[in-house]
């Protein structure tokens, strides 16, 4: 069953110039971005810095207006826009979309105490008895695995790892349907990053969340995601189960982040396909398909003609002409 | 910042915390009057017997050059026939000096009109009780009162060496004081009874004053600061065009009828000025105009507003000494400009004035004294002679709030104001003790006093007095904090005493009557004011109480608006009535009050009166019901807070012990500065 | 001065063939500590480690570990109140007959020292970005390392400059050299990063999480760059990041530290294959893979790592460490135990304790 | 670049349209006006005027017309560049400001140099040896500058040279040379005055930019480039001169937008204190006087200033920071 459903996502940011400022181009953040995530699915957002995830993101949560698109958002039964929604209209669904952050304490008040942190969204909402938020409080610090002590400190006194855990648990006081986590792990240690992520996983199975996973790290993608989408220069490029993506992926984009990634074994000597040139630039995206200039395999076609999502089978939908023809390689698989 | 917070550390920090606290001020007030700083009321005297002038004349180093160079007359062709002749208090002066002094910018204008106070047509005696010739040889009034002649001096002489004759009066009086475009209306000092009054040429050297009415008030008029006796420095500067004379024969150039209206409007264009009526304000301005033929001692050479005003002798001055030197004996009066007043008194104690009396502020006394032998001055205190420098003008037209009105309106409610004030504590706090407690009404000293039992009339403590009036008039309920309450309401009777920092620290001293009053169950809420804001409430009739000084009210006729709701211009005791009384019932409201009725009929009676006795006993008739009623309350008065301390340089001589300080004295020049010298 | 034990002198066979007999760099018992208010962070404890000539040395360890301290150490450039207290850091001069120089026992300011800097060891690190000054041209800020140690020209010194752009593949650079930083992408500033540091053509490089900042595919680029170099150059190259990814692509040998002690260090292969130290151990298990099966959970290490002022007694993993010898591991600082002159563990499992 | 130059100045000539309406606002929002001041003025120092008077003395100054008839006269005026007559100085406007705008612009400035020369280097050697003895030294004597007015100093100073030297303080010029024109003597007369309301006025800067510089430049000294810098072997000094004083020194470009004002008016409150004929005493006495024209021209020429500031600190951003420079379309 599809909770969210994205299609035709726009978003442009006018470009001004001269005396008196006229728009002169957009920066097509996002360029025509389409996928649904089904509930109690992980769906992750990948792509490079500046390819438009984050603004993918921004929109569904409405931090930012789309330029154009629907976001629907099914909620007991009934589908909604939530793109044609003002604020007053949004109110309804802010507690069922809950978002976490890179860093959730660089937007808290760090005079807070951490009980009122995580109870702050309950106190808007409407919980106003107190002894009934510490009680909710309590269960979610459990929920995220902190001690319950924890309630009456200070957000300084936390290292990173913890902190997530706060900023989990304020993203679940309310019961929401979809998490939107942005580069939730990014931040984090190593060690402390393998914690955080098995939360999330053991979360999703207690409390059948639904994500919608951004992130640039295709490792951490790996272990969390059920369904991956790859974004290029503000354009879905792929999109497939993880399996599929990782082991059979059919844009050469994905073939070539994926053999980038470097692998912690010294004896996996995987040929690393590197790119030439630079991203495109969103503001003057390059004709034909937006990866032609850095693509192994461009012929003249893509240089003219920007390919069309297709599916092939199985929801694993491909931006390129020449998916069915390109042998491409996935990572192995572990023994 | 605020300014006051400014001057108020300042202040604080020069003279200490000590002055301000009423213990030890009470210390250097007993040795103040025993230390000599209060002298006697001295100066010039005036030798009116032509047979005892002398007959040979001396004249400045200076002049005698010029005159060598044959660049100006002989002296005695300079000095009228008939001059002023004055004794020097102690002695013969030297010429020469420079009169260092500070002033405060073109706002301050008087500071140089005063010096200058001399081209007066009459003025008053160093005791400022009894009229003197000046710019007028002698005078006469007729017996009905209707004519008065002033006979001018033969010979006497502009500035510029043109002859000063009956036709400047005439002048003034056609081309200037009855064009519209100049001066919009007759001035009462002109017009009594209403009906205007005009200027006639007898001779070259006489000039009629006649009018319908009898105006036995007009040689006071024309002695006192009024708008037709205050002479030309003062009246034909700043905008104003009133005085009694001007000179003809350099200002008619300016004006249209001399020439043609285009012709002059062509002039003001080339000179700069929008029309010929702003030229000819600005060129008939002493202070301005340094080309202005005037008569004063000394004459502008360097205008206002420059950062220095320097004023230098007219060679001209048809005063001499008792020896036959012509005066003044001091070259240049240089005013130099100062920032702030706070500026003014840092320099006087720095030596860095000859003589100041102006912006001094009684507060830094201690300092001052200290710093005497440092900065090479004496100091003198001289007291004014009006009854309350620090005076709560009662509003008797308020009507705003019904339930404040009723009582501020009522005389028994207003004497318990006044017996709740303990003038001692403001005293000792403020006046440094120097001043003298008492009610509105002037010192015994003035002839219009009504006696010594008036000073005190309902204006000592009596907190049980009061208590027992408030409780009298049926205010007998108390609030929970034991103020008495509205009896309309219940709530707390509120009085608004409106302050503005001026002359004296108006808003504090509110502040410690308002505490004062908390002994009789009277809240006072002081609203400390920015003077415009004030003075336009007063204006619109939308105060309760107002803190002003009483100063001018020494002399009722001259200066009374201080004293009673004549005029509009500041009617602190009844904006309403003023106005009425102004417009001869054309506007505002009468008052229905019988005593304030006839306090005007009194006062309006005086100019009929022909003895000069008599119009004192109408004065102090007036002053009675005044007291009697308590529609100004005073406080302290007598003291040398405004103008009355003077820092004089021990290089100075001539210098009287004490000098007059009343608005009719026009301090300091009824002390003649033109008398002082330079001893070294 | 304290010495550890590990490898007692510097002539050793190794393993895997390096190509010198004596380390390029040698670095013992080097301690920087910062005393602040708060107390003393001991941000590097004690820690040794040797670079071979055109080898790649990798130092790997989590936030807080010193690996960043310790590269900043061997240059002198530690920031106050950081101040090396004890150690030796000795290089091999550029002609094998002199001997090696202590570098601690040169005066930081000295010219010696600065000598040493950019010309023979240089620098590249992460936030290629804030790593530049933004009001100079890249330009300027390459010829500069050029003059600084060099008697060329400034024409000379912009050739070269431009010669250096154009091998780390900085596309058109004659024009980029008039250009600012803040105009280039982050790979293209990393490369002019690069460029910078080659300037006066180092012997040693160390790069201070080179592409922590980058994209994937960008990070593969520069990777490659540093790889390419290293062949044309011979260079000798301390590689530091917290990157298992990185370190098993790049790195001959391995140092792994953990709140500012190398915990273990060793050949690449043997330290991602046959781990000692339960931290190096744990570490490899928990990070994620990209061959793992999709949605797998991952194996953790417990608690996190402590604040720099809370350090643990004894063995500062002992409360993380699921082998941990109570009454042992938390009292005594584990001694660093030489398995082969290569390969050292500091682990109380190892060696004579065990 | 050049159109983003003609965008701003555009902006800015609309700007000072707008602050001389409001110039003109602000000095008529006070009750009462300039004939009223003037009759508070004058009973308060023992003079009249009466009704008459007034009365007069308001159609003398057109006092009498509706406010947007007097501020289009005097806008018709300030347009030709007469900017109408004091009413308290009977002079040109133009004239009354002239005579001290140079004379604060001088002090202003020999205040900004001293305040600049004293405060950069003090403050680099703070943030450079962050902890030292001095750099503690520094910062108790910049928080006592900062926490104490200088009018308070001002006075304090002028005080004690008052009880130790007899000396007097005030103004810029002896009085002998009050009088005299220009010449070589009276500028060494200014020269010799000058040191002390200079060091009085820039005290208080002192202190602020002692704490901003070294703050800013703590700031910068943490910033990778500089270990970059060091790491090219570059000497300590160089380091530090070329590359964060230099970045710590760009937020002050920024400042010249609020530099400009004080230029011409220097500081009200140390000039009333020192009694220094500079502008700023000569507004508050306008706009306490509601001398209407001179004091609107002075508050249209402090926001054209800042005007004009705003628009060199974006010219001088523009040069000094290549970021803005290539940002700017």
């Amino acid at each position: 069953m599809t909770l969210l459903e994205v299609k035709g996502l726009k978003k442009y940011f006018p470009i001004r110039k001269g005396l008196l400022r006229k728009v002169v181009g957009h920066v097509k953040a996002v360029d025509d971005v389409s996928f649904s995530v089904k509930r109690g699915e992980t769906l992750a957002l990948v792509g490079e810095s500046g390819c438009g995830k984050t603004t993918v993101s921004r929109c569904i949560m409405r931090a930012l207006d789309p330029s154009a698109g629907e976001v629907n958002f099914t909620l007991d039964g009934r589908t909604t826009d939530l793109a044609t929604l003002d604020g007053k209209g949004l109110k309804p669904f802010r507690r069922h979309l809950q978002m976490v952050f890179q860093d959730p304490f660089s937007s808290l008040n760090p005079r807070m105490m951490v009980g009122d942190l995580i109870g702050e969204p309950l106190l808007i909402n409407g919980m106003s008895d107190a002894a009934e938020r510490r009680k909710r409080v309590r269960e979610l610090l459990d929920v995220v695995q902190l001690p319950v002590e924890y309630m009456n400190r200070f957000p300084h006194a936390f290292s990173g790892g913890q902190r997530q855990r706060i900023g989990i648990a304020r993203a679940l006081a309310l019961n929401p349907s979809l998490i939107v986590a942005d580069e939730p792990v990014s931040a984090l240690d190593v060690s402390v990053q393998a914690q955080i992520i098995n939360l999330l996983l053991d979360l999703q199975d207690q409390l059948g969340l639904t994500y919608l996973f951004v992130a640039h790290d295709l490792s951490v993608v790996k272990h969390v995601s059920d369904r991956v989408a790859v974004m290029y220069v503000g354009q879905l490029v792929e999109i497939a189960s993880t399996e599929d993506l990782f082991h059979r992926p059919k844009h050469p984009y994905t073939e070539a982040l994926l053999s980038a990634v470097p692998k912690p074994d010294p004896r996996a000597k995987t040929e690393r396909i590197i790119l030439q040139r630079e991203v495109a630039d969103a503001a003057n995206p390059p004709s034909g398909c937006a990866f032609h200039p850095r693509c192994a395999h461009a012929t003249d076609l893509c240089k003219q003609q920007r390919p069309a999502l297709v599916d092939l089978g199985q929801g694993h939908q491909v931006r390129c002409h020449h998916a069915h023809e390109l042998d491409l390689k996935g990572v192995g698989s572990l023994a | 910042m605020k300014k006051s917070v400014l001057l108020g550390i300042c202040a604080s920090l020069l003279v200490g915390v000590s002055a301000f606290t009423p213990v030890q001020a009470q210390q250097p007030s007993a040795n103040l009057m025993a230390s000599g700083l209060v002298g006697k009321l001295e100066g010039p005297e005036l030798i009116l017997d032509a047979s005892k002038w002398p007959k040979t004349f001396g004249e400045a180093p200076e002049l005698a050059e010029l005159v060598k160079a044959g660049k100006l007359p002989p002296v005695k062709d300079r000095i009228p026939a008939e001059p002023l002749v004055m004794k020097p208090l102690s002695e013969v002066g030297k010429y020469g000096g420079t009169w260092r002094r500070g002033f405060l910018g073109p706002g301050d204008w008087e500071n140089g009109n005063r010096l200058n106070a001399s081209d007066k047509l009459l003025f008053w005696d160093p005791t400022g009780t009894k009229i003197v010739p000046s710019v007028a040889k002698s005078w006469e009034q007729s017996a009905d009162g209707k004519v008065i002649r002033v006979n001018l001096r033969k010979g006497m002489k502009w500035s510029d060496g043109a002859p000063f004759t009956a036709d400047d009066f005439v002048f003034w009086f056609e081309d200037l004081y009855s064009n519209k475009d100049i001066v919009s209306a007759p001035i009462a000092d002109m017009s009594p009874g209403g009906k205007p009054g005009k200027v006639v040429k007898v001779d070259e050297n006489t000039v009629e004053f006649q009018f319908e009415n009898p105006h036995f008030l007009f040689v006071d008029f024309l002695a006192g600061d009024t708008l037709i006796g205050g002479g030309q420095s003062v009246r034909q500067s700043q905008g104003t065009t009133y005085g009694a004379y001007a000179p003809k024969h350099y200002l008619k150039q300016f004006l249209p009828k001399y020439s043609s209206e285009a012709q002059v409007n062509e002039k003001a264009k080339a000179e700069g000025f929008e029309n010929w009526v702003k030229m000819l304000h600005f060129k008939k301005d002493w202070s301005f105009n340094t080309e202005l033929p005037t008569l004063g001692p000394w004459k502008t050479t360097r205008p206002i507003n420059t950062p220095t005003w320097v004023l230098e002798r007219n060679p001209y001055y048809w005063a001499v000494d008792s020896a036959g030197n012509q005066l003044p004996y001091i070259d240049k009066v240089v005013l130099t400009l100062a920032e702030d007043s706070e500026v003014i008194n840092l320099r006087a104690i720095g030596g860095n004035y000859d003589m100041q009396e102006r912006h001094i502020s009684l507060s830094k006394l201690p300092v001052i004294l200290e710093n005497q032998q440092k900065g090479g001055y004496k100091v003198h205190l001289d007291l004014a002679l009006h009854g309350s420098d620090t005076t709560l003008f009662i509003n008797q037209s308020f009507k705003a709030d019904p339930e404040v009105a009723k009582w501020l309106t009522n005389a028994d409610f207003r004497r318990a104001l006044s017996m709740g004030i303990d003038r001692n504590q403001l005293n000792d706090t403020f006046w440094l003790g120097i001043g003298t407690p008492g009610s509105v009404a002037p010192s015994v000293q003035m002839p219009q006093s009504p006696g010594k039992e008036y000073r005190d009339k309902y204006s000592t403590l009596d907190i049980a007095k009061a208590n027992q009036l408030l409780d009298g008039i049926g205010l007998t309920k108390k609030d929970a904090e034991g103020y008495r309450v509205r009896t309309d309401n219940g709530e707390r009777l509120r009085i608004q005493v409106q302050a503005v920092k001026a002359l004296l620290p108006w808003p504090q001293q509110a502040e410690m009557i308002g505490e004062q009053w908390r002994k009789i169950g009277i809240q006072a809420d002081v609203r400390e004011m920015e003077r415009t804001l004030a003075t336009t409430r007063t204006r619109n009739n939308e105060h309760q109480i107002m803190v002003w000084t009483n100063g001018g009210t020494e002399l009722l006729y001259l200066f009374p608006r201080h004293a009673i709701p004549v005029d509009p211009t500041e009617a602190y005791m009844a904006p309403e009535f003023a106005t009425w009384y102004a417009s001869n019932g054309a506007q505002g409201r009468a008052p229905t009050d019988p005593q304030m009725l006839k306090i005007y009929d009194l006062f309006k009676s005086a100019s009929g009166q022909r003895e000069a006795g008599d119009r004192d006993k109408t004065a102090q008739e007036i002053w009675k019901i005044l007291v009697d009623q308590q529609y100004a309350i005073g406080t302290v008065g007598e003291s040398p807070a405004q103008f009355g301390v003077r820092i004089v340089s021990t290089k100075l001589g001539n210098i009287p012990a004490r000098a007059c300080i009343a608005q009719h004295c026009r301090t300091p020049s009824s002390s003649h500065a033109e008398t002082w010298y330079f001893k070294q | 001065m304290p010495q550890t034990p590990m490898v007692d002198h510097p002539d050793h066979e190794a393993g895997r063939s390096p190509s010198a007999t004596s380390p390029l760099l040698s670095v013992r018992g080097l301690k920087t500590y910062f005393k602040l208010d708060e107390g003393i962070v001991r941000a590097v404890d004690g820690v040794s480690f040797d670079l071979f000539a055109g080898r790649t040395l990798g130092i790997v360890g989590e936030s807080g570990c010193g690996k960043s301290i310790s590269a900043r150490s061997i240059l002198g450039i530690v920031d106050r109140p950081g101040k090396i207290e004890g150690g030796e850091i000795w290089l091999q001069q550029e002609s094998e007959d002199s001997p090696a120089i202590d570098l601690l026992q040169l005066p930081h300011e000295g010219a010696e020292m600065r000598a040493i800097r950019g010309k023979e060891i240089a620098l590249v690190f992460q936030e290629p970005m804030a790593s530049f000054s933004h009001y100079y041209t890249i330009g300027n800020q390459i010829m500069e390392a050029i003059l600084l140690h060099s008697t060329a020209s400034d024409a000379a010194a912009r050739a070269r400059a431009i010669e250096l752009l154009g091998m780390v593949g900085v596309p058109n650079p004659e024009r980029r050299v008039d250009e600012y930083p803040f105009q280039l992408s982050g790979g293209l500033r990393q490369r002019v990063m690069m460029a910078m540091a080659l300037a006066c053509d180092p012997r040693i490089l160390i790069a201070d999480e080179p592409t922590t900042a980058l994209d994937v595919t960008t990070q593969a680029q520069v990777l490659n760059l540093l790889q390419r170099i290293q062949k044309e150059r011979g260079l000798s190259v301390i590689l530091i990041t917290h990157d298992m990814g990185v370190v098993a692509e790049m790195a001959d040998d391995v140092v792994v530290m953990y709140l500012g002690r190398a915990v273990e260090k060793g050949p690449v292969d043997e330290i991602f294959h046959d781990p000692k130290h339960p931290y190096t151990q744990a570490l490899l298990r928990s990070i994620p893979s990209i061959m793992a099966k999709p949605r797998t959970k991952l194996a953790t290490i417990e608690g996190s790592i402590p604040h720099p002022f809370a350090r643990p007694s004894g063995c500062p993993f002992h409360p993380r460490c699921p082998d941990a010898i109570k009454g042992l591991c938390d009292v005594t600082e584990p001694p660093t135990h030489a398995l082969r002159p290569d390969r050292a563990v500091s682990c109380f499992l190892y060696g004579d304790a065990s | 670049m050049l159109a983003y130059i003609a965008r701003r100045a555009v902006l800015a000539i609309l700007t000072m349209a707008a602050i001389s309406v409001f110039a003109f606002i602000i000095i008529q929002l006070p009750p009462g006006d300039f004939v009223d001041a003037y009759i508070a003025n004058l009973s308060a120092s023992g003079s009249s005027v009466s009704m008459e008077e007034a009365k007069s003395l308001r159609a003398l100054y057109g006092l009498d017309q509706p406010i947007y008839v007097q501020y289009m006269k005097w806008m018709s005026r300030v347009l030709v560049g007469d900017f109408g007559e004091s009413m308290e100085w009977h002079r040109p406007v133009a004239e009354v400001i002239g005579d001290r705008l140079w004379l604060t612009i001088v002090l202003s400035l020999s205040a900004l140099l001293l305040t600049w020369g004293i405060a950069l280097p003090i403050g680099i050697y703070s943030a450079v040896r962050q902890y030292s003895a001095l750099d503690y030294l520094f910062t108790s004597i910049s928080f006592i500058g900062l926490a104490v007015p200088n009018f308070l100093l001002a006075l304090v100073i002028m005080y004690f040279s008052f009880v130790l030297f007899g000396a007097n303080v005030g103004g810029l010029f002896s009085s002998e040379f009050d009088l005299a024109p220009w010449s070589v003597a009276k500028v060494w007369d200014l020269v010799k005055h000058l040191p002390l309301p200079a060091v009085i006025l820039a005290l208080a800067g002192t202190a602020q930019l002692i704490r901003i510089m070294r703050a800013n430049l703590l700031d910068e000294l943490r910033k990778p480039y500089v270990v970059t810098a060091r790491a090219k072997g570059m000497p300590e000094a160089r380091v530090i001169w070329k590359y964060p004083v230099r970045a710590a020194l760009n937020p002050f470009a920024s400042t010249i937008a609020y530099l400009f004002p004080y230029l011409v008016s220097g500081s009200i409150i140390i000039s009333l204190v020192l009694s220094l004929p500079t502008v700023g005493p000569l507004l508050l006495k306008a706009l306490i006087a509601q001398d209407m024209f001179l004091a609107g021209t002075i508050v249209l020429l402090l926001g054209v200033m800042t005007v004009i500031g705003t628009f060199i600190s974006d010219l001088v951003l523009m040069w000094v920071d290549p970021r803005i420079r290539f940002q700017m379309d």
